[in-house]
Parts: C-alpha cells; structure tokens; sequence
C-alpha cells in the first residue's frame, strides 16, 4: 500500500512524471479566458468562480489518462492484480496519489489565479474551501473514468466524455459555492451538498473502479 | 503447493481455444508448455494466473501462489533498476533484493532508469522480480524472448533453484531451454469449432 | 588580431573546460560590480529620490519594475541566440547557456509581474488590469514555463538541447504575434517606454518622462540587474557544465559495465 | 533615516520585500545547487579514474 | 500521401479511433459553461463566441496526443521514417487528417452549440467563418507540438502546456471576429490577421514539426 | 547494390558502443549479427537505416534500399491483417499483397484485426511487411521473437527466397536460424572507453 502510493508519487515528480503540469494547464486556460471572452474586468469578475473551477476540472480530467493507462501499457497493472493487494484498495491508493499531485496543487494555486480574473474579495475564501472540498470526489469519479477506458489506446477523449457528466454534480455544487461567496450570499446548502458527494464517491466508487478493472483485465 | 487443472477450457476474445486439459504440477517440478502460435498458451497462463475465468473445468490451489510474467515485464522507465526491484519487494513482502540482482547479473546495472536498458537487458530485470515474490508456482510466458545465450543460462539456474527450494514452474516456449520438465503440448487440446446451428449462450 | 580572428577566438569558449576556466576568473568581478551597482542604485533611489507629484512614493518601485522588466524581455533574446548558436555550430556551451538562463528569466517576469501588480493597486486601483504590456508579460511567462518543462521532460540531453531549441525559435516569433495580438485586442493603460527614449534622458520630453532625478538611480539598477544576470548566467552555465558532465561520465560507465 | 513613504508606505515596501526575496532565492538556490553539481561531479570523476 | 491519409481517416473512423470525440467535449464544455457561471441568458449571450472558440480549441488540443504518439508507440513512425516519404509529408498529411476528423466537425457544430448559449443572431456566421479559418492552423501547430513531445509516453499535459501559449494569437484574432461579429462591428482587420496566420503557419510549420520529429527519431 | 561500412563507430544516448566496424553486404548474401545483451545490435541496424547519424565512419549504398524491422511491428490494432499489409504496400507502391500473405501463412487471418492476435501472428503479419517493401536490404532485428518452429523456417524461407533474387539480409538474433549466411560477431568491436580527463565538448 504504502509501497505502491510512494512508488507513484515518486514517478509523478520524476522527469515526465508531469507533475505540475496540471498546474500549468489551469493557468493557461485562466490566461486564455479574457482573450476569448474579452477584457472588461466587470465581466470577469462576475464568470470568474465559474471559470476557475472549470479550469481546475479540465486540468484534473486531463491528468487522468496517465492515472492507469501507464500501469496497464506496461504490464504492472496485470502483476499488481495478481499480487496480494486487494485491487480496491490499488485503485484508491491511486486515486489518492493522483489527488495529491493534481488537486492539492490546483486548490493551493487558485486563488492567486482569482487575482488574475478579479475576483471579488470574499471570494477567495469560498473558492478554496470548495476546491478542497471538491477536488477528492473529481479524482475519485476520475479513477472511476480511467479504470473504464484503461483498455483502449490512447483513450484519454474518451475519458473526458465518460468523465464530465459524472463531474456535473460536483461542479454544480462547488461554483455555487463558489459564486455565492463572491456575491456574499449564504453558502451553506451547497457546501453540504458538496461535502455529501465527495464523501459518499470517496466511500462507494472504489468498488466499482476495482470491478470495471479486473474485468478490462481478463 | 500441488496445481491441479481438471477438464479446463478456456477462451480468449469470446472464442473458446483450449479445452478439456487437466494436468498437475507438483512441487519441484517443471512443465513447459509447447504448442503452435496462436493455440492459446497466453491465454491459458492469464487464465491460470487468475486474470480470466476459465469457460469450464476447475482449477486448484492457484490462489495466491502464482507469480505471472507476462509477455512485457512491467517495468517503469524512470524508475532506476533497483527502484523496480524494490517496489515488487515491497508489494510481496520480500526482504531483500540482493539475490534477484546477483541471479540476473544486474549489479552493475543496479542504479540504471529501466527506460534506457536494451532489449535483454529489460528482460533480465522483468525476470528477477519473480525471485523477489516468494511465490512457489511460476507461470512464464516466453521468458526468453531477447536474451542471449548466457543469460538464457542464468534464467535456467534461476528456475532450477527455484525447483530446488520446492518451487514449480509452468514455462511457454517456443525454444529449448535445457530444463528437464516434462513437456506438455497443447496442440491437441485446440477447442473443435462448435456447430453453429444451435444457438445458445454463446451466440454460437 | 583581425575580426575573423577575434570570431574563431570567441568559439574558443565552446569549450566547455575553457568556458569553466574563464568564468571562474572571471566571475568574482561580477558579483561584486553587480552587488555594488544595485546597493547604490536601489539605497539612492529609495531614499535619496523625491516623490513624484502624482505618483508619490510608489515611483521607487520603478527601481526594480523597470529593470526587471528588461532583464526578462532581454534574457529570452539571449536564450534565442545561443539557442541558433547551438543549431548552427552545435556548441554545447551554448546550448547549456540558454538552458541555465531561462529561471534566470522567469524570475525577471515574476519581479516585473509581482512589482506591477502591486503598483497597479494604488495607481489603478486594481492588481491586475488586462493591458497589453502586463499581458504579454504574463505569456511571456507561459512561455518560459514551457521551455523550462520541455527540458525537464526528456531525458537525453543533446535531444532535449535541440528540441527546446527549435520551441525557442517558433516560440519567439508566435510571442511576437501575441504581442501584436494583445495590443489589437485591448488599448492598455500602461505607460509607454520612455525610459530608452533618449528625450526622456535629457529631460526635454514632456508627458509621461521619467525625469533625471529618477533615471540616474534607475540606470544604476539597470546596470545592476545586467551585471547580475551575467554572473547568474555564467555560475549557472558552469552548473549545467558540470552536470551534463555527470550525465556523460554515468553513460559511460553503463556502457562499459 | 527611514524616508517618509506618505500613504503608500506598505506598497512600496511589499514590493520592495517581494522583489529582494525573489532575487536572493534565485541566486540562494542557484549557488546551492552549483555547490550540489560540482561536489557530485567530483565524487564520480573520483570512482571513474578509480575503476574503468 | 494518400495512402496515409485514407489510413488516418480509416484509423480515426474505426473504434477507438476517436472521431467525433473531440465533437462531443466541445459540446459537454459549451453545456457545463451554464453549470459553472450561472445561467443568466444576457450574461451567457455576451460571453458565447468567446466560449466557443475556448471550446473548440480545446478540443483540437485533446486530441493532439494521439496525432503522433500512437504512431511512435507502436514503431510505424520509425517505419515511416525509413520510407519514400519525405517527413515534411508526413507530417503535413497528419495534420491535415487530424483537421479533416477534428477540426471540421468543430466549425459544423459550431452553430447548433452556439443556440445552447443563446449566441445573437448576426453571430452565428462570423462564427463560422472564423472558426473555418482558423481551426486549420490549431491543427497544423497542434503537429507541431505533437512532434516535439512524440518521445514522451503520455506526454499529453506537457504538450497542452507548449501548444497553448502558440495558440494566443490564433485563439485572439478568431475571438475577436465573432466576438465583433456578434456585435455588428467590423471584422476585416482580425479576419485578414486570423488568414495570415493560418497561411504562414501552414506554409513554414511543417519544416520545423519535420526537423523536430526526425531528433525525436534518432 | 553492396552496403559498405567503413570503420563506423555509433552511439546510443551520447555514449559510444561499437566503433572500428566494417563490412560489406554483397547482394545474395545474408550476414547474422551476433553479440551479448546490450552490445548495440539495435543501435547499429538504426544507424544503417537512416534513423540516426554515425559517430564517424562511413555507410554507402544504403540510402532508400533498406527495409527495416525493429522490435515492434508497426500494426494498427484496429486495421485487420489485409489492410495493415495494403498500407504499407501503397506507401512502398508494390503492386500485390499476395506473395507475402502466402509467405507467412496470413491468408486465413486475412481479415482479422491485428489487435486480437497472438504474438507469435502479429511478429508473422510484421514480418511479412518485408516482401512487400521491395527494397533490396533487409534490416532485422531479433525477427523470430516468439515465432513458432514452423513459423521460423517459415521465415528462413522467406528469407532464402529474397536472396535467390539478389537482396540481401542483416540479422541480429541470438537463436540459430538454420541460414547459410557468415556470422559477424560485434562483441569484439565494443568501444574503447575514452579517456575522462581531457573534457571536451563531449564532456569526456
Ligand atoms: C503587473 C504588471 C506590469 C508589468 C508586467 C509591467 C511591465 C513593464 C514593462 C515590460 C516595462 C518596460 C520598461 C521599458 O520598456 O522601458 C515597464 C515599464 C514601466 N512600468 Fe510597468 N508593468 C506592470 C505594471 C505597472 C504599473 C501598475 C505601473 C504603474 C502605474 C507601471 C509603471 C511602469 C513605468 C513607470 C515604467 C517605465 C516606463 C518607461 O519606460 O518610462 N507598470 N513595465
Ligand atoms: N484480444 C484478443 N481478442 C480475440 N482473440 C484474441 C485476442 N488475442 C489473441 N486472440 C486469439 O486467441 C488465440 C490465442 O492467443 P494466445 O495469445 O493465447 O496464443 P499463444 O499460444 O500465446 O500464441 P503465441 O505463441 O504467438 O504467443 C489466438 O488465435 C489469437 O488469435
Ligand atoms: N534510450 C537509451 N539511452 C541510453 N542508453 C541506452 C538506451 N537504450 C539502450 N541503451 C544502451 O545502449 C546499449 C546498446 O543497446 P542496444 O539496444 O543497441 O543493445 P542490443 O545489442 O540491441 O541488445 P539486445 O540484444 O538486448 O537487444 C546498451 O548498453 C543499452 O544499455
Ligand atoms: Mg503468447
Ligand atoms: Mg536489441
């Protein structure tokens, strides 16, 4: 166990373990929205929690494809299913391993990227809290997404596809918490929503991820 | 540890490719498998190995008594030689890693990301983790494949010690390995073509 | 010595002993000058300048935006240099060079970014405002970021120099058209350059001027920010020198064990 | 002898801090590493002339 | 040359090959944009042709990852290589393959998506056109940072992380004609702008995606 | 069309591996490359094809006349056995796919996709590319990679025939293949290791 999560943390730091490249990416989508959308700040400022957690949404489903696609290319996904770890727990260790690389770093960075997009003062506070509660369940549903289309070549659209209609509810959730806070409205109904999610995806879905797995294995 | 494989028939794609094999393998006793490309010797070590479930017939004391390698040896390209080996110790349980390295010779390629060992040099890696599961029952699937001569010695040493210590092994191959195990070819057992007319379960 | 001369001399320090040999002298002398030149200029210019009549005090952030500013701008020139130098004679040194050069370069952008935004809160009452200058610096940024990753991702050197080469040069010229994009796209409110202008100097431009009490400290800065990022540059070549050094010897360790 | 920065003394000096602690990490970590790379060179140059 | 390029497009059309994948993330993207920044009508008409040619430009970008890659994985490049076809060729064919199966279902679908975020009237065909002239040149540097990461395996975040900063100009010029499209005002001067860079890129790229893949190659 | 290698020295990931080569591979003769794990097979069968430049030394006469095989096939999954083989006959502009389904048995996998078969099928399919190249050099490396008894003379056929019409063959492989063809062993021409003090721009 903790074997296998030190073993992928260190890949992810490794040279092209691409860590911090989701990082990278949420920065860039952040910088590509004023070009797209146009830069009056009033209107940024208003998009902006929206904006901010579909950028950090699109840089966690993009990590996604290297979560176990490299394990399966080469072989080690077979050897670990026959080794003796019970394959839940392998797909939760990664989900956390992935967590750790790709949302923590997301929920550190977003508020300097609020800056970018003028977010309203007490927003910052929501915007965090939200991504922190909210980035578990997207690597959780993630690995779910991964454990599906491990098979397939390459398979990293397809993930998105099968992904982002699962991430819906989360995203959901975590903006109005987002944009409440901006605005100073009460955040607590959606906060709690979104905690529920996240707490019941962290506790069921690795069960489904370990049996979609072994039967992509077979 | 004895497995023993009664009546199996298994399928690959759907398709069933071998069927009615029964076999033993006791303890210190090698068994290589021979047969034809595309007969169905991977699949018959993926579904021994318990990746697949067999289409009929029972298969005893597999579990969790079998290290399997397959055709690529689940490697990490960053990681360096030893890390390799370590993880898999890890995993397994195993203490120490030294004797997997000195059975492949890897000392000198102790401290090498795996990504940039040639060919045969991966290989030797992939085959030293078997030493470093502690499992009794070996499955190999072409193990050889793109080794030269003395380290196709090597891994013959490897397995004879493991046969010593009361280990089994289950080898594909298409060449001679000079083990004396028994041979098995599972040419025979290649599965008839159903009829095609009754159309049952199996669309078949 | 004649000019053709002169040049094969220069390629002279190619190699990478004689680069390592020549810094080494050469490089005491530049951490001194460099230390010297941003005390004095940045002690001046902080306490020994007036305030300026609109800007109050915040004009002494200039004595770090402005260099800054140039040193990032200037620092991806020269990684464009030795990047074709590289292309073209395939002098190691100088594809090491630009590799050590780039943090150099996107700690610059930072100062400038950093500096900026927090000029801009009083003067335009907000951190971040989408003028083309700040933009395009922030791409700039971005474009340091991925050159930097691209050399970290791969693993064989001459392959890594050689790519990131080639990212070095489409880079500049699409951060060229982003420039030129990102003015069309929005008129900012940042102000031009003035401080290059030679009116500005002799204090006879009118509007938007940086007048002499304020350029003689700044050029001081300026002046330190070069000498500092020559020495960076040269300490951290040596760096690279070293470590590609490591590199080859390993390889061939392997390749004879 | 700390000059009067009026009103927008905390400005000034942020940027002040924020710039110098950038600039002295940049030459910190690049002399850290310096020392790093030149030691481990040696040490391989070292095993290297040893043997091989 | 046409036997690469039928056999991209047969490639692409059969399973798994990923065609119409990126169609439907840009059109997940286009419905989640209501989800994150609220559903406001006037708000989201403003901000429609900037989200989607943020849209479409990202989902050229996740598709690039299979435009080389898989080739290299499974050696058909190293064969290609030491074939009668120049790699400039080569490369251009993909390019164009990755267009043809990517690009062009972006500009059709365009419109259908653009009444999802009620997008004004006079939009719809500046939409078009701008996206028809510059999805080409997403693709060709597209290529173009798909060379540079070949080696890499999942080298898919890193290579958004090159490709994006290439594509600000594209993405500005061809925001800003359906933007002023959108609003009535002239569009000549992008427009021509969005042209020449999607001709110069066509036009030089190639070279450079060539030299870069044949270092990859060695 | 003779290949001449002239005192070659190539290098992998920046190091020397084999230096002082020299051959010659007149038409109708087969040359078998031998040598330990990790000598530089690979590395030397792709210098010779173009894929990466000498260190020093000179090749002639390989420009646009070598079809190489490396250890991968270069087949799409989900193209079928037939298709695979017509793409790279209209790229190479051969004319019929014929002769070399026939050569290596595909014809009843004709139209199978490549994904679903085993390996010793898909290195058949890989193999089989060759005769469809035309090129008159063939470049191999460790062809018979899990290949079955058959289907290796198979191939030594296959390989005879393009001799009996003035081609010639490169073979690195660590079994014996039953050819007639001189055996050049690359063990003896391992780089010297260079001295380390003098630190030029190879930083050695
Ligand atoms: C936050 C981001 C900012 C960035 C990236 C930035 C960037 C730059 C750049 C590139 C220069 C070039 C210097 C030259 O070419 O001469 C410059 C100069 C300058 N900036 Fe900024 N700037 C920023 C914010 C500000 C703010 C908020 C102010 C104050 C209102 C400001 C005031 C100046 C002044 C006075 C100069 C000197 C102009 C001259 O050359 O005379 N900048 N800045
Ligand atoms: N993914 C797949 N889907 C469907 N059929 C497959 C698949 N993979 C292999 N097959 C078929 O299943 C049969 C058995 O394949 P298997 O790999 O077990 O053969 P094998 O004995 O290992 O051959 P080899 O000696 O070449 O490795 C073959 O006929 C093959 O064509
Ligand atoms: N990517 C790489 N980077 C650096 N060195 C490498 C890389 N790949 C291989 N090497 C080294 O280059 C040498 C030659 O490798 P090569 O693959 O040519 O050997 P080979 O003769 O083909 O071996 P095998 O018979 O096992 O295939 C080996 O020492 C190997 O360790
Ligand atoms: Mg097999
Ligand atoms: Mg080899």
């Amino acid at each position: 166990m903790i074997a296998l999560l030190l073993r992928d943390l260190k890949l992810a730091f490794r040279a092209g373990g691409g860590f911090g490249l989701g990082l990278a990416f949420f920065l860039i989508v952040t910088v590509l929205v004023p070009f797209s959308v146009g830069p009056q700040s009033s209107l940024l400022a208003t998009i902006a929690p929206g904006v901010l957690w579909l950028g950090a949404l699109l840089a966690c489903l993009l990590s996604l494809d290297r979560l176990l696609a490299l394990d399966w290319e080469d072989g080690s996904l077979d050897l670990l299913a026959t080794a003796p770890l019970p394959l839940e727990s392998v797909v939760t260790i990664k989900a956390l391993a992935h967590w750790i690389t790709t949302g923590l770093p997301l929920v550190l960075a977003a508020p300097v990227l609020g800056v970018l997009l003028n977010l309203p003062g007490p927003g910052y506070f929501w915007l965090v809290v939200s991504l922190a509660l909210g980035t578990p369940a997207l690597s959780v549903i993630g690995t779910f997404g991964a454990a599906l289309t491990v098979g397939l070549k390459r398979g990293g659209l397809l993930l998105s596809l099968l992904v982002l209609p699962l991430y819906v509810p989360t995203l959901i959730f975590g903006a109005e918490v987002a944009r409440r806070g901006a605005t100073g409205m009460e955040t607590a109904t959606p906060l709690l929503m979104l905690a529920g999610i996240t707490a019941a995806a962290i506790a069921l879905l690795p069960f489904a991820s370990a049996a979609v797995l072994r039967v992509n294995l077979r | 540890m004895t497995l023993t494989v009664t009546d199996l028939a298994i399928t690959r794609g759907g398709v069933p490719v071998l069927e009615g094999l029964s076999f033993a393998l006791e303890p210190g006793r090698a068994l290589i498998l021979r047969g034809p490309n595309g007969i169905g010797k991977t699949t018959l070590l993926r579904t021994l190995a318990g990746l697949q479930p067999p289409l009929a017939g029972r298969v005893e004391g597999a579990e969790d008594t079998i290290a399997y390698a397959s055709h690529s040896d689940g490697l990490k390209p960053t990681l360096t030689v030893v890390e390799n080996l370590q993880f898999w110790a890890a995993v397994f349980g195993a203490k120490s890693i030294q004797t997997a390295l000195d059975a492949f010779a890897l000392n000198d390629l102790a401290d090498r990301h795996a990504g940039n060992l040639s060919a045969g040099q991966k290989r030797r890696l992939g085959l030293s983790r078997l030493l470093v599961t502690g499992r009794p029952m070996w499955m190999l699937d072409e193990p050889t494949v793109s080794l030269d001569r003395n380290a196709v010695t090597m891994f013959a040493d490897a397995v004879r010690g493991h046969l010593g210590q009361g280990g089994s092994a289950l080898i594909a191959t298409h060449i001679d390995l000079g083990l004396d195990g028994e041979v098995l070819d599972v040419g025979p057992y290649k599965a008839k073509p159903k009829p095609i007319d009754d159309f049952d379960g199996g669309f078949l | 010595m004649s000019i053709a001369a002169k040049a094969n001399a220069l390629w002279e320090y190619a190699n990478p002993k004689k680069f390592l040999a020549t810094t080494e002298r050469m490089l005491p002398f530049f951490w001194v000058a460099s230390a010297i030149c941003l005390v004095v200029g940045l002690v001046w210019g902080f306490f020994f300048t007036p305030d300026d009549y609109k800007q109050g005090s915040t004009v002494k952030i200039i004595y770090l935006h402005v260099p800054s500013a140039l040193m990032a701008i200037n620092c991806w020139l020269m990684m464009l240099a030795t990047s074709l130098v590289w292309l073209v004679r395939r002098h190691h040194v100088s594809a090491l060079a630009a590799r050590a050069a780039a943090p150099i370069g996107i700690v610059m952008t930072l100062i400038a970014l950093v500096t900026g935004a927090i000029w801009g809160q009083p003067m335009w009452g907000t951190w971040w405002e989408w003028d083309p200058r700040l933009t395009s610096f922030l791409i700039l940024f971005l474009f340091y970021l991925g050159y930097m990753a691209l050399w970290e991702a791969i693993e064989d050197p001459d392959t890594a120099a050689d790519l990131t080469s080639v990212l070095c040069l489409v880079g500049s010229v699409f951060a060229l058209l982003s420039r030129y994009a990102v003015n069309f796209w929005n008129q900012g409110l940042h102000q031009g350059a003035s401080v290059m202008r030679a009116a500005a100097v002799t204090g006879t431009d009118t509007e938007e001027k940086v007048s002499n009490i304020f350029f003689y400290p700044l050029l001081m800065c300026i002046v330190g920010f070069v000498l500092l990022f020559i020495a960076l540059v040269f300490y951290r070549t040596g760096t690279e020198i070293r470590a590609r050094r490591i590199k080859a010897l390993l390889a061939r360790e392997r390749v004879n064990a | 002898m700390m000059p009067d920065l009026g009103k927008y003394a905390d400005t000034v000096l942020s940027a002040y801090a924020a710039s110098l602690l950038l600039l002295v990490a940049l030459v910190a970590f690049s002399i850290w590493r310096g020392r790093k790379v030149r030691a481990d060179m040696e040490k391989v140059e070292q095993r290297v002339s040893r043997h091989g």
